[in-house]
């Protein structure tokens, strides 16, 4: 279209503008609408007039406001900015200005309009796709797989050795621990490590370690643990086992050295 | 007459009791089924994925297809005998426009941030579009974009390929042209700062296994 | 893409189409289907049996069949693939008490007879037990005891011996060591054994130990 022809142009402009203003609930946002007027001028999106479209779309804004229909604020916003590009595709460039030129501008709005246009086809054209559950189906009875759980037991050698201590010292055991009261002494830990420690090929929770007789009672646990735990730091010092704990609060975890 | 698999743990299968195998895992399950878990659940020394080939093949043309989704393969029905089904045709919630639309985004510019989606529709995404494509599983997070603000991005999952019976997001219809007519770029409006790492990551996507 | 099935309306598709469609539906049904729907849902003029018949014969030998279920029609996996459908998963336990002080009593003091172990428990040894160590492979039987009722006796295994990491039963840790070791804190009660016989014993077994 041509600048000269203006009174022309905007009589035609009105028109389709109050033609879209009917539905103008029916449009996604201006992108939407611009879309729509570009669609209008019914060549190929790439050689379309922006300066038309701006055109149109103002003409659009105008008669929004002339029949006293409220518009959203982005379409307003929308309506600002494309002002802005007209005067500049327009105006001669200026060149002192720095920011972009009316060209760069309206060659982004062609894009965006154009990627627009371009997803809305592909998304036709995915939903037009063959669709599994509408045209093409999955196994109707799938056959599940079942699951096949084997236990396997486990044993360490300190569980077969202490198992069998336990067997050969039950009878005696109680009143010999009984008369030492609730404590362990550190040196006894010691004395009990140092003999056990050449067994502890894996790592093994200290925990397990406990005499027996002295895991059940939280009085009796608290002090074979604490003087198990001094004992094992004692012989991580002297370089005779490995001592670890994953976390805080974590099983702390020792091992002989040099396994 | 079974041939018991422990007897196969060092020597491989024949080729043909291997597709037999293959075509009898994906026979039963509905879901598509990785190669590595085809390999796994096959004798040791197999090879599912020549298996695969042969299977796909001997298909060709039948009343089910062998099918690759993604990484994966499954049997389905062959299209054209979509009539046959009404019985299992299952209805499909209505998409709405903006949901397809979304979905076709993030198909199509994939790893995508929510700000992207709302810069090429040109309006916001509300937060019940996104929910519901999540929730029908055809999108998913993808890694963080390493952007100010760590923003989420979005990508669609083989569950989409399998819905829309597609081998991988490579593709997808017309993908081809839209990145020759540039159109899959993201084109920082001008004056706005050039977002070289974005771009990048973006380029990234479909390439690495074409 | 569809094939109008109006067009099938009044002349029979070929037999190979009718065998796709039988092959289509039973794969896509969620139950088994009988011929008289195959028919109802196939185009005019089919003849449902005669496909199926052919189906069944095509995947005859494959790793999946077509098998008759009451009156009705399915696709099965092949009876010998069934493995396939199986995943195995190991779970380890820790052996309870009771087997852990059996199995160390065999240990201590194989050959040893189930009356022998009861009177160093001092309670009874429950049958399974002893099943479960010999089903684990790490007791067997031993000869028969050439006492009153030959009873049998037990010892351990390699098995139990490569688990401990054991290269005989004589390197299990003597009751010098365990007393050594603090694990025995006491003499043993004079039970039912001779103390000193068994002390003797014991030395003797694990004497290149000490």
């Amino acid at each position: 279209m041509d600048e000269t022809q203006p009174s022309l142009l905007s009589v035609n402009e009105r028109l389709a503008a109050e033609a879209l203003i009917v539905d103008v609930d029916g449009f996604e946002g201006p992108l939407d609408l611009l879309l729509n007027l570009a669609r209008s001028q019914k060549v190929d999106l790439r050689k379309i007039s922006i300066l038309d479209l701006a055109r149109q779309y103002l003409a659009f804004v105008e008669e929004a406001k002339r029949l006293r229909i409220e518009l959203a604020a982005d379409y307003l916003v929308m309506a600002a900015w494309l002002a802005f590009l007209k005067s500049r595709l327009l105006l001669p460039p200026d060149p002192a200005d720095e920011g972009p030129s009316g060209e760069d501008l309206a060659a982004h709005l062609a894009f965006q309009l154009e990627r627009l246009e371009a997803m809305r086809g592909v998304a036709a054209r995915l939903m037009a796709r063959d669709q599994m559950g509408r045209d093409f189906f999955a196994r109707g009875i799938p056959e599940d797989v079942t699951r096949i759980r084997t236990v396997r037991f486990t044993a360490t050698l300190l569980d077969l050795m202490q198992a069998y201590a336990r067997l050969r010292t039950r009878d005696e055991f109680r009143p010999y621990v009984m008369d030492r009261d609730a404590v362990y002494t550190m040196e006894e830990a010691l004395e009990r490590m140092r003999g056990l420690i050449r067994f502890a090929g894996d790592w093994v929770d200290l925990a397990h370690w406990l005499p027996e007789g002295w895991g059940n009672d939280p009085v009796r646990r608290r002090s074979a643990t604490a003087a198990h735990f001094a004992a094992s730091l004692e012989l991580a010092k002297q370089g005779a086992l490995d001592i670890r704990q994953s976390d805080m609060f974590a099983p702390i975890e020792i091992r002989r050295k040099g396994n | 007459m079974a041939e018991p698999p422990e007897e196969s743990l060092f020597e491989a299968p024949p080729p043909v009791e291997q597709e037999r195998m293959v075509e009898a895992i994906l026979f039963a399950s509905a879901e598509p089924v990785r190669v590595a878990d085809l390999n796994a659940r096959m004798p040791h020394g197999s090879d599912a994925a020549q298996a695969l080939a042969h299977l796909r093949k001997r298909y060709e043309g039948r009343g089910v297809q062998v099918v690759r989704v993604g990484e994966a393969w499954a049997i389905r029905t062959a299209p054209d005998l979509g009539f046959l089904m009404q019985k299992e045709t299952v209805e499909t919630r209505k998409l709405s426009r903006a949901a397809i639309e979304t979905l076709a985004i993030i198909a199509y510019h994939q790893p995508v941030t929510r700000a992207e989606i709302e810069e090429i529709r040109g309006v916001s995404v509300s937060r019940g579009t996104i929910d519901q494509l999540l929730e029908m599983e055809w999108i998913r997070f993808g890694r963080r974009r390493m952007t100010p603000g760590r923003p989420v991005t979005f990508i669609v999952t083989e569950a989409f390929l399998d819905h829309f019976g597609l081998e991988s997001a490579r593709d997808l219809p017309g993908l081809k042209d839209l990145r020759a007519a540039g159109l899959l770029e993201s084109r920082p409006p001008p004056g706005a700062l050039p977002e070289d790492a974005e771009e990048e990551e973006q380029g990234d996507m479909f390439e690495d296994d074409a």
